[in-house]
Protein backbone atom coordinates (compact mmCIF):
# COMPACT_ATOMS: atom_id res chain seq x y z
CA UNK A 1 0.00 0.00 0.00
CA UNK A 2 1.41 3.46 -1.03
CA UNK A 3 1.57 6.33 1.54
CA UNK A 4 1.86 10.04 1.27
CA UNK A 5 3.82 11.78 4.10
CA UNK A 6 2.18 15.00 6.01
CA UNK A 7 3.38 16.42 9.21
CA UNK A 8 5.29 13.39 9.68
CA UNK A 9 2.41 11.12 9.61
CA UNK A 10 2.25 8.30 7.28
CA UNK A 11 -0.83 8.21 5.48
CA UNK A 12 -2.88 5.29 3.46
CA UNK A 13 -3.82 6.30 -0.31
CA UNK A 14 -4.54 3.82 -2.94
CA UNK A 15 -3.08 3.29 -6.03
CA UNK A 16 -4.75 6.60 -7.51
CA UNK A 17 -3.68 8.33 -4.59
CA UNK A 18 -6.92 8.33 -2.99
CA UNK A 19 -7.34 8.20 1.00
CA UNK A 20 -7.57 4.45 2.23
CA UNK A 21 -9.27 5.72 5.46
CA UNK A 22 -11.69 8.44 5.12
CA UNK A 23 -10.72 9.72 8.76
CA UNK A 24 -7.19 10.39 7.79
CA UNK A 25 -8.01 13.61 6.09
CA UNK A 26 -7.02 16.84 7.92
CA UNK A 27 -6.48 20.01 5.77
CA UNK A 28 -2.74 19.79 5.06
CA UNK A 29 -4.00 16.10 3.87
CA UNK A 30 -5.51 17.97 0.58
CA UNK A 31 -1.89 20.73 0.30
CA UNK A 32 0.18 17.42 0.05
CA UNK A 33 -2.24 15.48 -2.56
CA UNK A 34 -2.27 18.81 -4.31
CA UNK A 35 2.04 18.96 -4.21
CA UNK A 36 1.97 15.26 -5.94
CA UNK A 37 -0.57 16.61 -8.40
CA UNK A 38 1.72 19.70 -9.08
CA UNK A 39 -1.97 22.48 -8.20
CA UNK A 40 -1.07 24.98 -5.96
CA UNK A 41 -4.17 25.21 -3.38
CA UNK A 42 -5.74 28.65 -3.07
CA UNK A 43 -8.56 30.30 -1.43
CA UNK A 44 -10.36 29.46 -4.45
CA UNK A 45 -9.85 25.96 -4.10
CA UNK A 46 -10.40 25.72 -0.81
CA UNK A 47 -14.19 26.95 -1.17
CA UNK A 48 -14.73 24.19 -3.01
CA UNK A 49 -12.63 21.69 -0.90
CA UNK A 50 -15.07 22.60 1.42
CA UNK A 51 -17.93 22.45 -0.26
CA UNK A 52 -17.53 18.80 -1.10
CA UNK A 53 -16.59 18.20 2.74
CA UNK A 54 -19.96 19.77 3.74
CA UNK A 55 -22.08 18.45 1.06
CA UNK A 56 -20.90 14.88 1.94
CA UNK A 57 -21.09 15.20 6.14
CA UNK A 58 -25.06 16.40 5.35
CA UNK A 59 -25.66 13.79 2.32
CA UNK A 60 -23.35 11.17 2.76
CA UNK A 61 -22.78 11.12 -1.37
CA UNK A 62 -20.11 13.47 -2.89
CA UNK A 63 -22.49 15.46 -5.75
CA UNK A 64 -22.46 14.81 -9.44
CA UNK A 65 -20.59 17.25 -11.18
CA UNK A 66 -24.03 18.79 -12.09
CA UNK A 67 -24.92 19.05 -9.22
CA UNK A 68 -21.86 20.58 -7.72
CA UNK A 69 -21.67 23.12 -10.23
CA UNK A 70 -25.23 24.14 -9.52
CA UNK A 71 -24.78 24.29 -6.09
CA UNK A 72 -21.72 25.99 -6.09
CA UNK A 73 -23.33 29.04 -8.34
CA UNK A 74 -25.85 29.68 -5.92
CA UNK A 75 -23.34 29.40 -2.94
CA UNK A 76 -20.66 31.07 -4.67
CA UNK A 77 -22.08 33.11 -7.46
CA UNK A 78 -22.89 32.33 -11.12
CA UNK A 79 -19.22 32.83 -12.72
CA UNK A 80 -17.82 30.15 -10.26
CA UNK A 81 -20.63 27.82 -10.39
CA UNK A 82 -19.67 26.62 -13.85
CA UNK A 83 -17.24 23.54 -14.90
CA UNK A 84 -15.45 25.51 -17.23
CA UNK A 85 -14.18 27.37 -13.98
CA UNK A 86 -14.06 24.03 -11.60
CA UNK A 87 -11.81 22.43 -14.43
CA UNK A 88 -9.15 25.38 -14.35
CA UNK A 89 -8.76 24.70 -10.28
CA UNK A 90 -9.18 21.39 -10.80
CA UNK A 91 -7.29 20.38 -14.34
CA UNK A 92 -8.15 16.12 -13.66
CA UNK A 93 -11.96 17.09 -12.94
CA UNK A 94 -13.93 18.49 -10.08
CA UNK A 95 -15.72 15.15 -9.46
CA UNK A 96 -12.16 12.82 -9.17
CA UNK A 97 -9.58 15.19 -8.15
CA UNK A 98 -11.06 17.32 -6.11
CA UNK A 99 -13.06 14.93 -4.01
CA UNK A 100 -9.04 13.41 -3.88
CA UNK A 101 -8.05 16.29 -2.03
CA UNK A 102 -11.19 16.86 -0.24
CA UNK A 103 -11.01 13.14 0.96
CA UNK A 104 -14.32 11.79 -0.14
CA UNK A 105 -14.75 8.20 -1.37
CA UNK A 106 -13.46 7.33 -4.83
CA UNK A 107 -16.07 7.90 -7.31
CA UNK A 108 -16.53 5.07 -9.42
CA UNK A 109 -17.24 6.14 -12.48
CA UNK A 110 -20.66 5.05 -12.89
CA UNK A 111 -22.36 7.04 -15.79
CA UNK B 1 -52.03 -1.52 -24.20
CA UNK B 2 -52.18 -2.57 -20.59
CA UNK B 3 -49.88 -3.46 -17.98
CA UNK B 4 -47.98 -6.72 -17.92
CA UNK B 5 -46.96 -8.24 -14.51
CA UNK B 6 -44.44 -10.86 -13.58
CA UNK B 7 -44.31 -12.31 -10.37
CA UNK B 8 -41.60 -14.76 -9.01
CA UNK B 9 -41.97 -15.93 -5.06
CA UNK B 10 -44.34 -18.79 -3.97
CA UNK B 11 -46.94 -16.68 -2.22
CA UNK B 12 -47.20 -19.22 0.81
CA UNK B 13 -43.47 -18.08 1.65
CA UNK B 14 -43.47 -14.37 0.35
CA UNK B 15 -46.48 -11.10 -0.05
CA UNK B 16 -45.03 -10.23 -3.25
CA UNK B 17 -48.13 -11.84 -5.44
CA UNK B 18 -50.78 -10.44 -2.79
CA UNK B 19 -49.00 -6.78 -3.51
CA UNK B 20 -49.51 -7.81 -7.31
CA UNK B 21 -52.95 -8.63 -7.03
CA UNK B 22 -53.63 -5.03 -5.22
CA UNK B 23 -51.45 -2.91 -7.14
CA UNK B 24 -52.57 -3.88 -10.96
CA UNK B 25 -55.31 -2.55 -12.46
CA UNK B 26 -58.23 -4.38 -14.24
CA UNK B 27 -57.38 -5.36 -17.51
CA UNK B 28 -54.03 -5.81 -16.59
CA UNK B 29 -52.01 -9.15 -16.97
CA UNK B 30 -50.26 -11.29 -14.72
CA UNK B 31 -47.73 -13.81 -15.42
CA UNK B 32 -46.32 -16.47 -12.92
CA UNK B 33 -42.89 -17.66 -13.13
CA UNK B 34 -40.45 -19.47 -11.16
CA UNK B 35 -41.97 -20.33 -7.27
CA UNK B 36 -45.15 -18.27 -7.83
CA UNK B 37 -46.33 -21.13 -10.15
CA UNK B 38 -47.00 -22.66 -7.11
CA UNK B 39 -49.66 -20.00 -6.39
CA UNK B 40 -51.74 -21.52 -9.47
CA UNK B 41 -52.23 -24.74 -8.14
CA UNK B 42 -55.89 -26.28 -7.15
CA UNK B 43 -57.33 -26.23 -3.93
CA UNK B 44 -54.93 -23.56 -2.08
CA UNK B 45 -55.50 -20.98 0.77
CA UNK B 46 -55.05 -18.03 -2.28
CA UNK B 47 -57.12 -20.17 -4.90
CA UNK B 48 -60.25 -18.02 -4.04
CA UNK B 49 -58.84 -15.09 -4.26
CA UNK B 50 -57.15 -15.95 -7.58
CA UNK B 51 -60.46 -16.67 -8.92
CA UNK B 52 -61.73 -13.28 -7.75
CA UNK B 53 -58.89 -11.78 -9.77
CA UNK B 54 -59.65 -13.78 -12.36
CA UNK B 55 -62.67 -11.76 -13.27
CA UNK B 56 -60.91 -8.80 -13.92
CA UNK B 57 -57.82 -10.01 -15.02
CA UNK B 58 -55.67 -11.97 -16.98
CA UNK B 59 -53.46 -14.83 -15.31
CA UNK B 60 -50.87 -16.42 -17.44
CA UNK B 61 -48.63 -19.03 -15.95
CA UNK B 62 -44.39 -20.32 -17.54
CA UNK B 63 -45.49 -24.21 -18.11
CA UNK B 64 -42.02 -25.18 -17.63
CA UNK B 65 -41.63 -23.54 -14.44
CA UNK B 66 -44.68 -25.76 -13.42
CA UNK B 67 -43.43 -28.88 -14.78
CA UNK B 68 -39.78 -28.06 -13.45
CA UNK B 69 -41.95 -28.41 -9.88
CA UNK B 70 -43.45 -31.48 -11.28
CA UNK B 71 -46.97 -29.89 -12.35
CA UNK B 72 -49.16 -29.82 -15.18
CA UNK B 73 -51.99 -27.83 -16.57
CA UNK B 74 -54.35 -30.42 -15.13
CA UNK B 75 -52.82 -29.26 -11.39
CA UNK B 76 -54.27 -25.43 -11.99
CA UNK B 77 -56.59 -23.84 -11.65
CA UNK B 78 -59.26 -22.92 -14.34
CA UNK B 79 -58.95 -19.96 -16.27
CA UNK B 80 -55.15 -19.78 -15.58
CA UNK B 81 -53.43 -19.99 -19.34
CA UNK B 82 -50.37 -21.84 -19.76
CA UNK B 83 -47.39 -20.27 -21.40
CA UNK B 84 -44.01 -21.33 -22.71
CA UNK B 85 -41.20 -18.72 -23.64
CA UNK B 86 -42.44 -17.58 -26.98
CA UNK B 87 -45.57 -17.04 -24.85
CA UNK B 88 -43.31 -14.97 -22.08
CA UNK B 89 -41.62 -12.70 -25.06
CA UNK B 90 -45.13 -12.16 -26.64
CA UNK B 91 -46.73 -11.05 -23.51
CA UNK B 92 -44.01 -8.88 -23.03
CA UNK B 93 -44.52 -7.38 -26.55
CA UNK B 94 -48.00 -7.41 -26.58
CA UNK B 95 -48.09 -5.14 -23.49
CA UNK B 96 -47.18 -1.55 -22.66
CA UNK B 97 -44.89 -1.89 -20.22
CA UNK B 98 -43.88 -4.53 -17.61
CA UNK B 99 -43.21 -4.51 -14.00
CA UNK B 100 -41.69 -7.54 -11.81
CA UNK B 101 -42.96 -8.06 -8.26
CA UNK B 102 -39.82 -8.89 -6.71
CA UNK C 1 -38.35 7.19 -29.76
CA UNK C 2 -35.13 7.79 -28.39
CA UNK C 3 -35.15 11.22 -28.58
CA UNK C 4 -38.35 11.87 -26.43
CA UNK C 5 -38.14 11.59 -22.60
CA UNK C 6 -39.46 8.83 -21.33
CA UNK C 7 -40.71 8.18 -18.40
CA UNK C 8 -38.95 5.98 -15.79
CA UNK C 9 -40.14 4.67 -12.57
CA UNK C 10 -38.09 2.85 -9.39
CA UNK C 11 -40.49 1.49 -7.50
CA UNK C 12 -39.19 0.43 -3.64
CA UNK C 13 -40.64 -2.33 -2.42
CA UNK C 14 -37.89 -4.11 0.41
CA UNK C 15 -36.90 -2.48 3.54
CA UNK C 16 -33.29 -0.90 3.44
CA UNK C 17 -30.48 -2.91 5.51
CA UNK C 18 -31.94 -6.55 5.45
CA UNK C 19 -30.55 -6.66 2.10
CA UNK C 20 -28.89 -4.37 -0.48
CA UNK C 21 -31.38 -3.41 -2.85
CA UNK C 22 -32.68 -0.03 -1.12
CA UNK C 23 -29.06 1.47 -1.62
CA UNK C 24 -28.38 0.03 -4.99
CA UNK C 25 -31.36 1.07 -5.90
CA UNK C 26 -30.98 5.02 -4.96
CA UNK C 27 -27.88 4.38 -6.59
CA UNK C 28 -29.19 3.74 -10.27
CA UNK C 29 -31.69 6.85 -9.54
CA UNK C 30 -28.81 9.10 -8.76
CA UNK C 31 -27.29 8.11 -11.82
CA UNK C 32 -30.59 8.22 -14.10
CA UNK C 33 -30.72 11.84 -13.24
CA UNK C 34 -27.82 12.73 -15.35
CA UNK C 35 -29.98 11.60 -18.35
CA UNK C 36 -32.97 14.08 -18.13
CA UNK C 37 -35.90 11.71 -18.13
CA UNK C 38 -38.71 12.23 -16.35
CA UNK C 39 -38.16 10.01 -13.14
CA UNK C 40 -39.83 9.12 -10.01
CA UNK C 41 -40.01 6.88 -7.47
CA UNK C 42 -42.51 4.73 -5.65
CA UNK C 43 -42.90 3.31 -1.57
CA UNK C 44 -44.79 0.47 -1.06
CA UNK C 45 -45.10 -2.47 0.71
CA UNK C 46 -41.84 -2.35 3.26
CA UNK C 47 -40.36 0.21 0.73
CA UNK C 48 -41.44 2.82 2.99
CA UNK C 49 -39.17 2.35 5.56
CA UNK C 50 -36.74 3.26 3.25
CA UNK C 51 -36.99 6.63 4.24
CA UNK C 52 -37.87 6.54 7.98
CA UNK C 53 -36.35 9.33 10.14
CA UNK C 54 -33.97 8.83 12.44
CA UNK C 55 -32.34 5.58 11.40
CA UNK C 56 -29.06 5.04 12.95
CA UNK C 57 -26.78 2.29 11.81
CA UNK C 58 -23.56 2.84 14.82
CA UNK C 59 -24.43 -0.49 16.16
CA UNK C 60 -24.91 -2.00 13.30
CA UNK C 61 -22.04 -0.90 11.81
CA UNK C 62 -23.17 -0.64 8.01
CA UNK C 63 -23.47 2.47 5.98
CA UNK C 64 -26.30 4.68 6.79
CA UNK C 65 -27.44 5.96 3.44
CA UNK C 66 -30.45 7.34 4.37
CA UNK C 67 -29.12 10.83 4.18
CA UNK C 68 -28.59 10.44 0.26
CA UNK C 69 -32.40 10.81 -0.09
CA UNK C 70 -32.49 14.15 0.89
CA UNK C 71 -30.17 15.00 -2.20
CA UNK C 72 -32.67 13.82 -4.45
CA UNK C 73 -34.30 17.41 -4.74
CA UNK C 74 -30.32 18.88 -5.79
CA UNK C 75 -30.69 16.07 -8.53
CA UNK C 76 -34.07 17.46 -9.71
CA UNK C 77 -35.55 13.97 -8.97
CA UNK C 78 -38.60 15.40 -6.66
CA UNK C 79 -41.77 12.77 -7.23
CA UNK C 80 -41.33 10.70 -4.44
CA UNK C 81 -45.14 8.86 -3.99
CA UNK C 82 -45.62 7.10 -0.86
CA UNK C 83 -48.13 4.71 -0.85
CA UNK C 84 -51.14 5.29 2.28
CA UNK C 85 -52.09 1.90 2.44
CA UNK C 86 -48.62 0.59 2.97
CA UNK C 87 -48.10 3.36 5.78
CA UNK C 88 -50.74 2.63 7.49
CA UNK C 89 -50.43 -0.83 7.46
CA UNK C 90 -47.28 -0.75 8.95
CA UNK C 91 -48.45 1.66 12.00
CA UNK C 92 -46.60 4.43 10.43
CA UNK C 93 -47.73 8.11 8.97
CA UNK C 94 -46.24 10.63 7.75
CA UNK C 95 -44.44 12.33 10.57
CA UNK C 96 -42.26 9.21 10.90
CA UNK C 97 -41.03 9.62 6.98
CA UNK C 98 -37.43 12.18 6.53
CA UNK C 99 -38.75 15.81 5.46
CA UNK C 100 -37.64 15.63 1.63
CA UNK C 101 -37.85 18.75 -0.20
CA UNK C 102 -36.68 20.59 -3.32
CA UNK C 103 -36.15 24.25 -4.51
CA UNK C 104 -38.79 25.13 -6.92
CA UNK C 105 -36.56 26.82 -9.56
CA UNK C 106 -39.74 28.13 -11.12
CA UNK C 107 -41.30 29.92 -8.30
CA UNK C 108 -38.26 31.22 -6.90
CA UNK C 109 -36.54 28.62 -5.02
CA UNK C 110 -39.06 28.20 -2.75
CA UNK C 111 -38.76 24.71 -0.82
CA UNK C 112 -41.60 22.15 -1.60
CA UNK C 113 -41.84 18.78 -0.47
CA UNK C 114 -40.95 16.02 -2.70
CA UNK C 115 -43.20 12.98 -1.10
CA UNK C 116 -46.91 12.67 -2.26
CA UNK C 117 -49.23 10.30 -0.53
CA UNK C 118 -50.79 8.36 -3.06
CA UNK C 119 -53.67 5.76 -2.74
CA UNK C 120 -53.19 2.29 -4.32
CA UNK C 121 -55.40 2.75 -7.17
CA UNK C 122 -53.26 6.63 -7.36
CA UNK C 123 -50.47 4.86 -7.48
CA UNK C 124 -51.18 1.69 -10.10
CA UNK C 125 -52.60 4.39 -12.46
CA UNK C 126 -49.00 6.23 -12.17
CA UNK C 127 -47.13 2.80 -12.71
CA UNK C 128 -49.47 1.88 -15.39
CA UNK C 129 -48.26 5.24 -17.06
CA UNK C 130 -44.66 4.68 -17.21
CA UNK C 131 -42.69 3.90 -19.78
CA UNK C 132 -40.15 1.77 -17.73
CA UNK C 133 -40.46 0.37 -14.23
CA UNK C 134 -37.76 -0.53 -12.23
CA UNK C 135 -38.41 -2.03 -9.26
CA UNK C 136 -37.07 -3.80 -6.20
CA UNK D 1 -38.92 -5.20 -30.82
CA UNK D 2 -35.37 -4.23 -28.84
CA UNK D 3 -35.55 -5.39 -24.88
CA UNK D 4 -33.02 -4.55 -22.13
CA UNK D 5 -33.06 -7.40 -19.31
CA UNK D 6 -31.66 -6.34 -15.85
CA UNK D 7 -30.61 -9.55 -13.97
CA UNK D 8 -29.89 -8.89 -10.29
CA UNK D 9 -29.55 -12.49 -9.09
CA UNK D 10 -26.05 -14.56 -8.99
CA UNK D 11 -26.08 -17.71 -10.66
CA UNK D 12 -27.29 -21.06 -8.94
CA UNK D 13 -28.08 -19.29 -6.03
CA UNK D 14 -31.54 -17.91 -7.38
CA UNK D 15 -33.26 -18.88 -10.73
CA UNK D 16 -33.46 -14.98 -12.08
CA UNK D 17 -30.48 -15.99 -14.34
CA UNK D 18 -31.86 -19.12 -15.47
CA UNK D 19 -35.11 -17.10 -16.55
CA UNK D 20 -33.28 -14.60 -18.10
CA UNK D 21 -31.67 -16.51 -20.20
CA UNK D 22 -34.70 -18.83 -21.50
CA UNK D 23 -36.25 -15.85 -22.03
CA UNK D 24 -33.32 -13.72 -24.46
CA UNK D 25 -33.15 -17.09 -26.30
CA UNK D 26 -36.89 -17.24 -27.14
CA UNK D 27 -37.04 -13.31 -27.69
CA UNK D 28 -33.86 -13.81 -30.29
CA UNK D 29 -36.01 -16.98 -31.63
CA UNK D 30 -39.01 -15.11 -32.12
CA UNK D 31 -36.79 -12.31 -34.17
CA UNK D 32 -36.44 -9.30 -31.37
CA UNK D 33 -33.33 -7.86 -30.31
CA UNK D 34 -31.67 -8.21 -27.12
CA UNK D 35 -30.22 -4.51 -27.22
CA UNK D 36 -28.32 -5.30 -23.55
CA UNK D 37 -28.11 -7.28 -20.54
CA UNK D 38 -27.40 -5.65 -17.74
CA UNK D 39 -25.79 -6.95 -14.50
CA UNK D 40 -26.45 -5.62 -11.39
CA UNK D 41 -26.39 -6.24 -7.18
CA UNK D 42 -25.53 -9.84 -7.08
CA UNK D 43 -25.93 -10.44 -10.81
CA UNK D 44 -22.69 -9.07 -11.25
CA UNK D 45 -21.42 -13.26 -10.48
CA UNK D 46 -22.87 -13.77 -13.24
CA UNK D 47 -19.55 -12.56 -15.05
CA UNK D 48 -16.90 -14.52 -13.02
CA UNK D 49 -14.72 -16.57 -15.42
CA UNK D 50 -13.64 -19.10 -12.36
CA UNK D 51 -16.46 -20.93 -11.64
CA UNK D 52 -16.67 -24.47 -11.65
CA UNK D 53 -19.87 -25.83 -11.75
CA UNK D 54 -20.28 -29.83 -11.95
CA UNK D 55 -19.93 -31.75 -15.59
CA UNK D 56 -23.84 -32.59 -15.41
CA UNK D 57 -25.31 -29.02 -14.74
CA UNK D 58 -25.54 -26.24 -17.14
CA UNK D 59 -22.56 -23.84 -17.30
CA UNK D 60 -24.33 -20.23 -16.72
CA UNK D 61 -21.79 -17.95 -17.20
CA UNK D 62 -20.64 -19.74 -20.37
CA UNK D 63 -24.12 -19.95 -21.65
CA UNK D 64 -24.64 -16.51 -21.70
CA UNK D 65 -21.44 -16.18 -22.93
CA UNK D 66 -22.20 -18.37 -26.05
CA UNK D 67 -25.62 -16.67 -26.19
CA UNK D 68 -23.82 -13.15 -26.59
CA UNK D 69 -21.41 -14.08 -29.40
CA UNK D 70 -23.82 -16.11 -31.43
CA UNK D 71 -26.02 -12.58 -31.81
CA UNK D 72 -23.52 -9.72 -30.74
CA UNK D 73 -25.32 -9.51 -27.64
CA UNK D 74 -23.75 -6.37 -25.74
CA UNK D 75 -23.46 -8.04 -21.55
CA UNK D 76 -22.72 -5.60 -19.10
CA UNK D 77 -21.41 -5.67 -15.33
CA UNK D 78 -22.15 -2.98 -13.35
CA UNK D 79 -18.36 -0.89 -12.00
CA UNK D 80 -20.16 -0.10 -8.68
CA UNK D 81 -21.41 -3.43 -7.63
CA UNK D 82 -18.77 -5.68 -9.37
CA UNK D 83 -16.09 -3.63 -7.19
CA UNK D 84 -18.09 -4.02 -4.17
CA UNK D 85 -18.06 -7.62 -4.89
CA UNK D 86 -14.48 -8.14 -6.10
CA UNK D 87 -15.26 -8.60 -9.92
CA UNK D 88 -12.36 -7.03 -11.74
CA UNK D 89 -11.43 -7.33 -15.37
CA UNK D 90 -7.91 -6.98 -16.11
CA UNK D 91 -7.58 -3.18 -16.81
CA UNK D 92 -9.59 -3.13 -13.49
CA UNK D 93 -7.16 -4.99 -11.54
CA UNK D 94 -4.10 -3.08 -12.79
CA UNK D 95 -5.65 0.22 -11.80
CA UNK D 96 -7.00 -0.56 -8.74
CA UNK D 97 -3.49 -2.62 -8.05
CA UNK D 98 -5.27 -5.96 -7.36
CA UNK D 99 -3.26 -8.95 -8.58
CA UNK D 100 -6.24 -10.87 -10.02
CA UNK D 101 -8.88 -10.98 -11.96
CA UNK D 102 -12.06 -12.87 -12.69
CA UNK D 103 -14.37 -11.46 -15.43
CA UNK D 104 -15.33 -13.68 -18.42
CA UNK D 105 -14.31 -12.17 -21.59
CA UNK D 106 -18.06 -11.88 -23.14
CA UNK D 107 -18.77 -9.51 -20.28
CA UNK D 108 -17.96 -5.90 -20.07
CA UNK D 109 -17.59 -3.37 -17.26
CA UNK D 110 -19.15 -0.33 -17.47
CA UNK D 111 -21.13 2.13 -15.71
CA UNK D 112 -25.12 2.29 -14.17
CA UNK D 113 -26.13 4.86 -16.78
CA UNK D 114 -25.85 1.98 -19.70
CA UNK D 115 -29.00 0.45 -17.63
CA UNK D 116 -30.76 3.87 -17.86
CA UNK D 117 -30.00 4.07 -21.77
CA UNK D 118 -30.44 0.53 -22.26
CA UNK D 119 -33.98 1.86 -20.63
CA UNK D 120 -33.98 4.53 -22.83
CA UNK D 121 -33.02 3.13 -26.55
CA UNK D 122 -34.83 -0.25 -25.46
CA UNK D 123 -38.79 -1.08 -26.28
CA UNK D 124 -39.13 -3.24 -23.02
CA UNK D 125 -36.93 -3.46 -19.89
CA UNK D 126 -37.39 -6.64 -18.01
CA UNK D 127 -35.93 -6.95 -14.62
CA UNK D 128 -35.05 -10.40 -13.44
CA UNK D 129 -34.15 -10.80 -9.60
CA UNK D 130 -35.51 -11.72 -5.89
Amino acid sequence: MATITVDGKEIEVDEEGYLVNLSDWFPAVAEEMAKIDEVELGEDHWDIINFLREYYEEYQIAPAVRVLTKAVAKKLGKEKGNSKYLYELFPYGPGKQACKFAGLPKPTGCV
Amino acid sequence: MAMLHTVNKSPFERNSLNSCLTKSKEGSTILLIEDAVLGALKGTVIADKLTTAMTTKNIYVLGSDLNTRGFTEADILDGIKVVDYSGFVDLVAEHANVQSWL
Amino acid sequence: MSDDIKKFMFVNTKAPYGTVYALESLEVVLISAAFDQDVSLAFCDDGVFQITKNQNTEGSGMKNFSPAYKALGDYDINKLYVEKESLEERGLTLDNLMDLTYEDEDDDWAEKPSIKLVTRAELADLMDQQDVVISS
Amino acid sequence: MKFTLLINEGPYQHQASDTAYQFAKAAIARGHEIYRVFFYNDGVNNATRLAIPPQDDRNITENWAALAKEHDMDMVVCIAAAQRRGMLDADEAERQGKDAHNIHPAFRISGLGQLVEGGIQSDRLLTFGD
